[in-house]
């Protein structure tokens, strides 16, 4: 299958800070591409950077979507090829109601016959959402602005999804859910680019993995070969960890892959 | 009574002017939060635009007015493409420092090229014609600026309410990176919403012309158009129409009957009472921040 | 009058027409953990928010000690021992993390006005006092292992480590409550791995008693001695971490149905 | 190698010895240069120190509290008149009067700091401008106050000392400056410095960590209040007559625009905003007597602007300044001099 | 050569006045004045001397103008100054130009602090507001027999004493004001203030306030049918302009002069326009009260610096100016005497007026001859 998005060799700067050092992936056409790392590696970076977020970066490096290279475009033409993007931290207006994030989100969208029936859909997938529909944003609950967030970029209808921590602050309940909406949306013809702490679940949907290091891609494949990987068991999904914390266990001082 | 009807007609009329630039206040704080500063010397310029078209270019007031309504427009959104997008990080003291520079720089611009000395400028409507109805006299240029802002104030609170741009406006006041992350063109509806308040303003700038001209004409309508923005929500254009009445009718009152040396301040007053009662204006909910 | 470390009494709040809390009540004991789970929007971190003086209830009272303190003012309760994290992280983003937990030393410190103007060096009394509550922090950046931000502006530091300095600022308090609002979201399993250890460090080294919010089941599991399940702001269940985990109700509405 | 190197070291008012020799020779050459330089530049450096103390506090304000005032013109005006009329009509010294004039005006910044606590924004904004205005307004319509004939500043005696030349001002002026800069200093370093900044980052976190937000924003419009006053009631012997409408809205503006242009929350941007703005408000009137420029400028005019108006070039150039300062660097002139130190350390790779 | 800011060839004089801010139309007294000064030298200057006149820009800011002054002052060394705009400006330099001794002429204020007391080094030629706003209510109730005096004064020094000299009259002659109306220099919305003046039912209303609010008010009153008769100060007293800014209102308003009017047939007055304004005047600048105020302020300093002689010190030319008796230029007559304490009379030059009322197209009709303040 054809790549959708082609990320070569990028490299960005926040300021004199050196965050992304040479990076490259692809992410397929209608697969699910998954990105794994510690804290700080630079995976929110990354998107950020792909959604024109970061100003003047990346300083080196292209970034292909459907063929055309959208590294230095204002975000809102990337928006308008079809990337939708969640972002880390949900980034909802505060003083916006949830029907009129809705409607945000369907911004740039011409059909607008269909978006009623969108935000049902929304609403099937999130029903806290629909009794909240008149409440400013703001004052919504850790989860349901991440709900809110992800229901937003839903909206758009996109061809690229791009979802930074979705799970983030969701109960497990709703963590079930969101991948399998996740996986739902992709089956309808959506691709999608994830990032993810938890790497259990990311890696159970994906086709294909890639851990970041540093700023640096350290591993990429096929999630089950991942999966089976003892490194990635030890440091990502927590496989060693059985003996609890009660047993005081200790993790030891981790040394990076280079 | 017939003074007192009179003070409120001339209440009503001095509001006009403050609700004009109360508008154009709040149009560009609904996409930016910043206050702009610069608003009243953006209508002065035009309004010295306007004079320099009708008296040293042969053509009628209608033409020259349209010229300068679209030379307004342009100003304003010149000034947000080649200065407020220019900068960056911007917190919002610094824009507030930006607009208040060029305030400065067209304060300086148009007594540069006009002079300091008082002018008036030709207009159909002379600055004293009016009418007398049962004693109370009615200015027709206050009639005329009556008739624009609620024009002004209907036309954009439909547009606003009934287009998607209204609540891209506000998306882009709440969060400028989730707004352009649904994909709203930022840049362009600040673009849009400088040019747009810019004519507006502009509007109480040509209707003050024709009684008098100097270049600190502005400075009074500003701060009470400023100030009636706030006491009206900062956001809403009803509030800040409805407040910029109740300054131009309070001031007149205040100074008819109480006393006319704090006639100016009284106004001021009033909004730090209305703002301890309801910290976010009249007609604006308050948002509490919720961690 | 029975006597109890930390207790919540008929709490009721409701916004507009949610109705955010309905009738929570619970004791904690000292020295405890334990643990609040419920879906998203039951009202958690509302309860947080209620019992650190953010919001006033619209019924019942929440007790410490011997302060009955829901009308008090959140610095009131600050100072009486209670101290919390957010769930949305909230630093000072123009401080570096040292200065971050410094100002969780506030309440201990005494230097005013007039002391502060006159900070003339370390042989002042608020260069003294500085020196001393610094050295506090220090030792709590040592346990938590931040010495290599601890100079670093926390606003472009990663979403794990904000969180843990979060929990370094509560620390500094000195609280014997602690209230953590997702103290491991974002974190990997690693991570989430430390941070249990040094819950339960904190726990038994120092003896802070911890109310905490978590939707890791494990970790909740795990650490917590006993765990309340709300939903729609009302009471599910109040157990053992065990017994709740079996209760039917929270298996359908948290969990998920296969456990 | 020792991470905790620093433990005492920023708790001392100085860093390094390098660093007091260096602030000693700031501090001399401040008080040898009346010795070298014409009467006229003391007087300007009067003026500028007065405008420093004024920025000064309301940087503590704006740049630390995190809130705006568009109305320290007032309290300027309030230690201006209130050092005079105590010592004309109380018959207090000038070292009473002054602190005491200071005083009053951190009493009315508290007053003004407890409709603050709610407002934010243009809503403060509004709330000071109009605290501002009607300061003035009140000080013009009382007759105790001299009205708008103005008062007249008496001698300016200290114990047995006249100082009645700008130079012997100067040392009173520049001795009171340091002083005020290394208390406000001292104050943000410390415990209260901390809970301002906590409270304009995120006051809720700042309320739960136990810092009183109503005591410390009122104490920071106070503070604020109390740095203006000061500055006003040495302003009045620098003019030695004083007037309300000297204490316009223009005043106010360009006191925040010091402190904006200076950069936000850093004393050291105070203190170059104060002198940069004052020193061009002084000196841009002499505009056409550039060489070239000055030439050029009046061709200019003659050809298409106008001659009479040609003195407004000025406001052009301060306002272009204001721009492009905050274009280029939201930091101010703080963030410049930061940039600038990055640059030269790395230099020249 | 001996005495500061006079060399062989030039004698060095300062001036200020805002051409910048809301008080920049004034700034043409300056600029006047500075014609003035470039027609002295063409015409050969002052015993020899040429004169090199110093003027800045203070915006009407007290602090920028003492700035100004010290540097002129200690910088390049002024003989002495001329002119300079605003109470509060003057007032904030007043102390300091007294302790150096540096003489001082004609400040353009016609405020009663700059001679009471009077003071050795100021030389003040504009005529008091006082006297004239007495003169002015005289003139309505003695000559036109008005009854009811209200009175719009700007709340500040040149307002206060204005409202003062009307005062000083009404009270002389029994009567009592029917309304005192305080404007503020930024009121621009007047019509609350034209509703107290019409409750008083006046059949004269005094304004001292700026021409431009002048112009709104008399404006404003005609379209409500507000008959009253209007009289004003003699900063309204350029009927061209006056009339041209009201559209016409300005008709048969009546107010004091500081000098000769602009349409003056007076020779002198012709011959400045043709020599001074058309000659060196910038393009756009206008032969208004402003601009020959320039010139008219100054008038008794030339005066003095020629009897002053060759050997000119300050000495001397205080001496000088003390001499002057009598003089007429295009204002009215000038007479100082020695110092004397107390006396202010002494420093101040000018103590008459002479009334003149509008007429259609700022026409300006001369209603009374030259009459004494004191
Ligand atoms: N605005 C910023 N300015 C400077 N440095 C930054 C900024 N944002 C992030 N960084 C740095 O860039 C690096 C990568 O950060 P990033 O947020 O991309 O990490 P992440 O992998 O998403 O981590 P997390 O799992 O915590 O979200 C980190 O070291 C961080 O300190
Ligand atoms: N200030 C407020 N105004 C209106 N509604 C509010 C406010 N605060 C909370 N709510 C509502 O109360 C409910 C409980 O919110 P709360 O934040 O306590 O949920 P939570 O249990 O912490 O959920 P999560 O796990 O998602 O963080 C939510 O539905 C929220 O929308
Ligand atoms: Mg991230
Ligand atoms: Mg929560």
């Amino acid at each position: 299958m054809a790549n959708m998005l082609e990320v070569k060799n990028i490299e960005t700067y926040y300021d004199l800070v050196y965050a992304i050092r040479g990076a490259s992936f692809a992410v397929e056409e209608g697969s699910i591409t998954a990105i794994l790392g510690n804290n700080g590696a630079g995976k929110s970076t990354i998107l950020k950077t792909i959604m024109g977020l970061i100003e003047d970066q990346p300083d080196k490096g292209t970034i292909e979507f459907e063929g055309v290279q959208i590294q230095h475009k204002d975000t809102d033409e990337i928006v308008r090829k079809g990337i939708a993007y969640v972002p880390e931290g949900r980034e909802v207006f505060e003083e916006l109601t949830v029907h009129e994030h809705l409607l945000m989100g369907a911004y740039t969208r011409k059909d607008s016959s269909m978006i009623k029936n969108d935000i049902e859909k929304v609403f099937d997938y999130f029903p806290v959402l629909k009794e909240r529909t008149n409440q400013w944003a703001g004052t919504l609950s850790g989860g349901e602005q991440q709900m809110l967030a992800i229901g937003r970029a839903l909206m758009l209808r996109p061809r690229l999804m791009i979802l930074d921590e979705p799970s983030l602050g969701l109960s497990p309940l709703l963590v079930k859910d969101i991948f399998s909406i996740i996986k739902e949306i992709n089956q309808n013809g959506t691709t999608i680019l994830l990032v993810e702490q938890n790497a259990n679940m990311a890696l159970s949907i994906s086709s294909t993995g890639l851990i970041l290091e540093n700023g640096r891609f350290v591993m990429k494949g096929k999630s089950k070969d991942l999966m089976e990987d003892k490194d990635v068991k030890e440091f990502y999904l927590g496989i060693k960890s059985e003996t609890s914390a009660k047993g005081y266990q200790r993790w030891k001082r981790k040394k990076a892959w280079r | 009574m017939i003074d007192f009807i009179q003070m409120i007609v001339s209440g009503v009329a001095t509001g006009s002017t403050y609700a004009l630039m109360g508008l154009a206040m709040v149009i560009i704080y609904k996409t930016s939060e910043v206050p702009n500063f610069a608003q009243g010397e953006m209508a002065l310029i035009t309004s010295y635009f306007a004079m320099m078209l009708l008296t040293t270019m042969n053509i009628s007031v209608y033409l020259a007015f349209f010229i300068s309504f679209a030379f307004a427009a342009i100003l304003g959104a010149f000034l947000e493409f080649v200065i407020l997008r220019r900068a960056k990080e911007p917190n919002v003291l610094g824009m507030i420092v930006i607009t208040i520079g060029i305030e400065m720089v067209l304060l300086g611009f148009v007594s540069w090229k006009f002079g300091a000395e008082e002018k008036t400028m030709p207009f159909p409507i002379g600055p004293y014609d009016g009418f007398i109805v049962g004693g109370i006299y009615i200015s027709k240029l206050d009639v005329l600026t009556l008739i624009s802002a609620l024009f002004f104030m209907i036309v954009l609170y439909l547009f606003f309410k009934f287009s998607k741009l209204g609540l891209a406006m506000k998306a882009t006041q709440q969060n400028s990176v989730a707004a352009q992350i649904v994909g709203i063109k930022t840049n362009r509806i600040m673009m849009m919403t400088w040019g747009i308040s810019s004519l507006v303003g502009a509007t109480a700038g040509l209707l003050i012309s024709p009684t008098v001209m100097q270049p600190f004409m502005m400075w009074d309508p500003m701060l009470k158009g400023f100030a009636a923005a706030v006491m009206g929500g900062m956001t809403s254009l009803p509030g800040a129409v409805i407040a910029a009445y109740m300054l131009g009718i309070i001031e007149n009152l205040f100074g008819g009957y109480i006393s006319i040396e704090f006639k100016t301040v009284v106004a001021f007053a009033i909004i730090v009472l209305v703002l301890c009662v309801k910290p976010s204006g009249l007609f604006a909910r308050h948002y509490v921040k919720k961690v | 009058m029975e006597f109890s470390f930390f207790q919540v009494d008929n709490l009721s709040i409701s916004f507009g027409g949610i109705k955010a809390l309905q009738d929570i009540s619970f004791t904690m004991n000292k020295g405890e953990i334990f643990s609040v789970i419920g879906p998203n929007g039951a009202g958690k971190t509302t309860l947080f928010n209620c019992i650190s003086g953010l919001y006033k209830p619209d019924q019942g009272n929440i007790r410490f000690k011997d302060n009955s303190i829901e009308k008090m003012t959140p610095d009131k309760i600050a100072r009486i021992g209670i101290a919390r994290t957010f769930q949305n992280i909230e630093l000072f983003d123009h401080m570096n993390t040292m200065e971050n937990i410094m100002l969780g030393r506030h309440i201990h410190m005494k230097t005013g006005l007039f002391k502060g103007m006159f900070l003339w060096g370390k042989s002042s009394f608020s260069g003294k006092e500085e020196i001393q509550h610094r050295e506090k922090v220090e030792s709590i950046i040592d346990l938590l292992e931040l010495q290599n931000v601890r100079d670093k502006f926390v606003g472009a530091l990663p979403y794990g480590t904000q969180k843990l300095i979060e929990l370094g600022r509560a620390l500094a308090l000195e609280p014997e409550l602690l209230l953590l609002d997702e103290p491991c979201a974002g974190m990997n399993t690693e991570e989430k791995q430390d941070m249990i250890f040094w819950i339960k460090d904190i726990q038994d080294d120092l003896g802070i008693s911890i109310l905490l919010i978590e939707h890791d089941m494990k970790m909740v599991m795990d650490i917590s001695d006993r765990v309340l399940a709300i939903n729609f702001g009302k009471p599910v269940t109040l157990g053992t971490p065990d017994q709740v985990q079996q209760n039917k109700e929270v298996l359908k509405a948290y969990i998920g149905e296969d456990g | 190698m020792d991470m905790k190197r620093d433990y005492y070291e920023d708790v001392e008012l100085f860093s390094s010895p390098v660093v007091v020799f260096w602030f000693i020779v700031l501090i001399g050459s401040l008080y040898l240069f009346p010795m070298f330089v014409d009467n006229y530049y003391v007087y300007v450096a009067n003026y500028i120190a007065i405008n420093i103390i004024v920025a000064a506090g309301l940087n503590l304000l704006v740049g630390f509290t995190g809130q705006i005032s568009l109305g320290h013109a007032g309290f300027f005006a309030i230690g201006a008149y209130g050092t005079v009329i105590l010592m004309i009509k109380a018959g207090f010294p000038f070292l009473l009067a002054l602190p005491c004039a200071a005083l009053v005006a951190a009493g009315f910044g508290f007053l003004l700091g407890l409709p603050a606590l709610r407002l934010e924004g243009p809503y403060l904004a509004i709330a000071t401008l109009g605290f501002g205005l009607t300061i003035t307004q009140i000080i013009g319509r009382v007759e105790l106050f001299g009205g708008r004939d103005g008062l007249h500043a008496p001698d300016l005696t200290i114990g047995p000392w006249v100082l009645d030349t700008d130079k012997e001002f100067y040392f009173l002026v520049i001795t009171l400056t340091i002083f005020l800069l290394l208390f406000m200093r001292n104050l943000i370093k410390t415990r209260v410095g901390r809970a301002f900044i906590a409270i304009r980052d995120a006051d809720i976190a700042a309320e739960t960590m136990g810092v009183n937000i109503v005591f410390y924003k009122t104490l920071a419009f106070a503070i604020s209040a109390f740095y203006a006053g000061i500055a006003g009631g040495m302003y009045a012997f620098v003019l030695k007559f004083i007037e309300p409408e000297i204490f316009t809205l223009l005043m106010s503006i360009l006191f925040l625009a010091m402190v904006v242009v200076g950069g936000l929350g850093s004393m050291l941007g105070s203190v170059a905003g104060a002198v940069l703005l004052c020193w061009l408000d002084l000196k841009l009137r002499n505009i056409l007597d550039i060489p070239y420029l000055g030439e050029w400028l009046k061709d200019l005019s003659e050809n298409w602007f106008s001659i009479t108006g040609v003195s407004n070039i000025q406001y052009i150039v301060f306002g272009s300044i204001m721009i492009a300062i905050m274009l280029f660097e939201p930091l101010g002139l703080y963030g410049i001099w930061i940039r600038m130190k990055k640059y030269w350390r790395t230099w020249p790779f | 050569f001996a005495e500061e800011g006079v060399t062989d060839t030039e004698i060095h004089i300062g001036s200020y006045g805002p051409q910048t801010g809301p008080a920049a139309a004034w700034g043409a007294v300056p600029r006047g004045t500075s014609g003035y000064f470039k027609w002295i030298n063409d015409n050969g200057g002052i015993h020899g001397r040429k004169l090199v006149y110093h003027m800045f820009d203070d915006g009407y800011n007290p602090a920028k103008t003492k700035a100004g002054v010290k540097e002129l002052q200690e910088g390049t060394g002024i003989f002495a100054w001329a002119g300079g705009v605003g109470t509060s400006p003057g007032l904030a330099i007043k102390g300091y130009l007294a302790k150096k001794n540096v003489p001082w002429v004609g400040p353009a204020t016609g405020s009663r602090e700059f001679v009471n007391p009077p003071q050795k080094n100021l030389f003040a030629v504009y005529p008091l507001y006082e006297g004239e706003a007495k003169v002015l209510v005289n003139y309505a109730i003695e000559t036109m027999g008005k009854k009811r005096v209200a009175i719009a004064y700007l709340n500040d020094g040149y307002g206060k004493n204005g409202l003062r000299g009307a005062l000083t009259s009404l009270k002389s002659h029994g009567m009592e004001s029917v309304a005192q109306v305080p404007f503020e220099a930024k009121d621009s919305d007047l019509k609350p203030h034209i509703m107290k003046l019409r409750q008083a039912k006046p059949d004269m209303v005094l304004l001292w306030i700026t021409p431009g609010q002048a112009a709104k008010v008399v404006g404003i009153s005609k379209a409500m049918k507000f008959d009253t008769q209007f009289m004003s100060v003699s900063t309204c007293s350029d009927f061209i302009f006056m009339n041209a800014i009201t559209k016409g209102a300005w008709e048969g308003v009546i107010t004091g002069t500081f000098g000769e009017v602009p349409d003056s047939k007076l020779p002198l007055m012709a011959k400045y326009k043709k020599e001074i304004f058309d000659k060196y005047a910038a393009k756009e600048e206008r032969w208004g009260i402003f601009y020959y105020a320039g010139i008219l302020f100054v008038e008794p300093m030339i005066e003095g610096l020629k009897a002053a002689g060759r050997d000119l010190t300050r000495e001397k030319f205080i001496t000088a100016m003390e001499n002057i008796k009598g003089f007429k230029g295009v204002g009215p007559e000038v007479n100082f005497t020695p110092y004397k304490k107390g006396d202010i009379y002494s420093r101040q030059g000018t103590s008459q007026t002479f009334l003149v009322q509008c007429l259609k197209n700022g026409k300006s009709k001369r209603l009374t001859g030259l009459i004494d303040t004191k």
